[in-house]
């Protein structure tokens, strides 16, 4: 359940996975993210729940992505995200335009084990429009009542990083209920944490309230600051002049090369 | 008594207080800084009048939110009808009230790309006030007619419909969307700013009384709330904003 | 937000109204129960999720209940629910039989403001066969694949029983989960609690994640032990002497109407 | 060696054990207190043989359950296909597998009325190994064709279904489910009971072959393990079970 080593737990996750990761506050695997770059993972359907900032802007500028399916991605407070607009631009992956409760829904669908979820809301919306894979029905228990039904979402894996899981691979996720979700959704869940707790999460009822049961856990490997330069929720905060730097650098494709070398590709030599 | 020194945000965030009027909860999504400002001063000047204080939930934020059921609960909530207010921008906005998060030109060929439709999709459909701002107020943001509709300003009546827009502020002036009509109305125009550089920066058509006010300036009441107890509160997600803005740099957690 | 006294909290609860209790093991509100009875509360629409045993038998016995929507009532180890069987027998109460998850789909609609939800299961089943309110469709993402849509359900009041509130009426609820889609499902929330946690259960970070916020609570009114003779979780097991007394006395009306006596009206004089 | 003495209890225990075999996740419903005590003994036996150890959730159990989502995650967990093994009763079985935990007679005006149908209707469709247990084997109970069904045992080809049962098990015999010919098949008949006792009374036809085996009884360590490991964690959720069956009355922790 602990793997010996970032790469072994990650082994699930291969080319051409569907990938699943949670937004950029509730802790993105930014460690394991370097570590895939490393690794060269390729083809990848990049699905956020229900957004990105660096973990899928580096993705998909180090090749990784093939399909990204997001409601949003920036690098917020430090402006647009530089590879995923470049890439769009340019026209190298093909997207998937969403919005932030149909991800939710069709996560939630694949977690309750139908084949769909409806939501109110997008018609008329052109982000339906270039949707074919969702569906406009007649409400039945209406009249004249359109409403849109949602696929389910069966990502391969999921992957996100928290504070800290016990031997059992019992995670603790606190608020961040979507980590929940996002586990019951995939066929298999890797994990990094800060550390380990010495002790059993389901045990105690304080904690217990706020743990992804081990059962979900394909593999969780210790990694202390593993959300690094992104945020921990109750642990750290962005590290903003990190981000920065990466704003600027991923501006050009000279920079983001740079970027690798300097924050991704360095622990090769270690 | 002369009038106190402010700058724009402060204006902007003044005048979304009160569009925010008196309501149970506000909440504020991504890339809101000014929002979510305007939001935390209705509470902070709700609460110094002894008026019922609105709950506040600043996405991203763990002091100014109280949601516990994870990501999907600020979308559940306004399913519910629990969200009164909430905040929408636009890469474009038109006439029509409808926004654009996606892209400027052809969807699949794009000569530009902005982050995405967030949960502008459903939001703007279920929310009884949304608030549209943009700060950069040009013929490039405020358009004929957006090139992608993230979320239509107005839909047709057999759609399912509880929410939509009530205003949007710019860094020029304030427009009210008057639903009957499905148009934006100027209300007024900021201080320093004129109403034909609001016509001439303006690509859709509006409506206007013959004497257009100017926006009332915040009060020195105000000014001491945003600067002393909101500034710090707002520093907990936009750190680089509230520096900026405020000169605030330590987030200081509220209790 | 704490209400000063039970009968107070219990307002929003008037006659006719659609009443949402959780099952009998995640904390039932006996001491609410018991107070509704005294004040001779009517035609109750009252729906369990998606169980109940003794909350509901009592409400049957005591006429509070016009509609019934459940999945299954019954004491359990200490036998049939006598009232539940009796009123079923008789015809006194209108029935809705349904099954446990289809009553977590329901409420969960209502939870995301869609009109229905997808359940798997139920078709052949003479419990859909029942229910002309659900709808069988065929998927529209399948080819000749039978579904079924469940209505949203849309409680008046949700009422239940838990460990601690805070003063801004934030409820621990711990693992029990279905009892943050309760509350979000319900127009109103009314909760009965041991104790008054000093503090900002939202604060804590352990606490917080099984806390339902005191936004969707209309009010918390302090009653020690007030699931007895139900367990309530963490804190006390079963009243197994005092369920056998219950369904020994329960076996007929006259005995009922002395377990009234006895342990529902006695309050009364207090 | 001779055989040790056991209780009807156990034997049924010690069958249920063997058919759930080797799974990850063995759950068990309400009101189930042998198959909660089988699935203990199958999680018991497989650490004492330092096998992998199946999952076990017993439903109203804290120390025996991992779940943290609320009272749907066992549905959930089903949907998702996390559930291999389930247990079902019924008020009345059928030789179809039809099970009816609701009503005797018309369901309008029913001469009988069971509890409900529970989360039989959804969970028998998709647990792949849904097994049947029923203890009053009679004509009462083993009907010719059930009053109502909570959940049928099979399914047309164009509905959805992965689950099913594979075995009922009475306190008279061990039946197995055939999914080929949707029929019951005699697999073996309990000590001290006899064949010609379980055709009087059942009341549906069944397959069988011309030498039904004696179901094998339940070994010295199996017995040690229900007596001593399993029986005190059963008596947590069953008391009064675990009291009558096993003489233990104090729910001890498990760690």
């Amino acid at each position: 359940m602990i793997a010996r080593t970032l790469d072994e737990a990650l082994a699930p996750i291969g080319d051409g996975a569907m990938l699943a990761v949670p937004r950029e506050s509730s802790g993105a695997a930014m460690a394991a993210t370097r570590a895939l770059i490393r690794r060269g993972v390729k083809r990848l359907h990049l699905v956020t729940l229900p957004t990105s900032s660096l973990q899928a802007d580096l993705l998909i500028g180090a090749g990784c992505v093939a399909t990204l399916e997001t409601s949003a991605v920036s690098l917020g407070e430090f402006g647009p995200a530089p590879r995923f607009t470049a890439a769009l631009l340019a026209g190298t992956i093909r997207m998937r335009d969403a919005t932030c409760p149909a991800l939710h829904a069709q996560l939630q669908a694949t977690e309750k084990g139908v084949p769909f979820m409806p939501l109110r809301g997008l018609i008329g919306s052109d982000v339906l429009a270039h949707r074919p894979d969702w569906r406009v029905i007649d409400n039945p228990f209406g009249d004249d009542d359109p409403i849109v039904l949602l696929p389910a979402l069966k990502p391969d894996v999921a992957l996100f990083h928290a504070a800290v899981a016990d031997r059992a691979g019992n995670v603790f996720i606190g608020i961040q209920r979507e980590l929940i979700t996002l586990a019951h959704a995939a066929q298999k869940t890797v994990v990094t944490v800060e550390e380990i707790y010495d002790g059993d999460l389901l045990r105690d009822p304080l904690r217990a309230a706020g743990t992804l049961p081990g059962f979900y856990v394909e593999a969780v490997a210790v990694e202390p600051r593993g959300a690094w330069p992104l945020p921990l929720p109750d642990r750290y905060g962005i590290d903003a002049a990190h981000l920065k730097e990466y704003a600027q650098l991923a501006a050009t494709p000279e920079g983001f090369a740079q970027y690798l070398d300097r924050h991704v590709y360095e622990k090769r030599a270690a | 008594m002369s009038e106190p020194d402010f700058r724009d945000e402060e204006l902007l965030a003044d005048v979304i207080c009160r569009l925010i009027g008196e309501v149970r909860h506000v909440a504020v999504g991504a890339q809101s800084p000014i929002p979510a400002t305007a939001a935390l001063l209705a509470r902070e000047r709700a609460s110094l009048h002894n008026l019922r204080k609105p709950y506040v939930s600043l996405l991203g934020s763990r002091a100014h939110s109280f949601f516990t059921d994870g990501a999907r609960e600020l979308f559940d909530c306004a399913g519910q009808g629990r969200v009164d207010v909430f905040f929408l921008s636009g890469g474009q906005i038109d006439g029509d009230g409808n926004i654009n998060l996606v892209s400027v030109g052809d969807y699949d060929h794009p000569k530009a790309r902005f982050p995405g439709s967030f949960g502008s999709a459903y939001l703007y459909y279920v929310v009884p006030k949304v608030i549209l701002f943009r700060l950069e107020h040009s013929r490039r943001t405020l358009v004929p007619k957006v090139d992608f509709i993230s979320a239509p300003g107005g839909s047709p009546d057999n759609v399912y419909r509880s929410g939509g827009p009530i205003a949007l502020v710019t860094n020029r002036c304030l427009f009210d969307f008057d639903h009957a009509k499905k148009r934006f109305r100027l209300a007024s125009v900021h201080p320093g700013h004129t109403l034909a550089e609001v016509i001439d920066n303006t690509g859709f058509d509006f409506d206007r009384s013959a004497d257009v006010p100017t926006t009332s300036a915040p009060s020195a009441e105000t000014l001491r709330l945003l600067r002393s107890t909101v500034a710090p509160m707002v520093a907990e997600v936009y750190p680089e904003f509230a520096k900026r803005v405020f000169g605030v740099t330590v987030p200081i957690p509220s209790s």
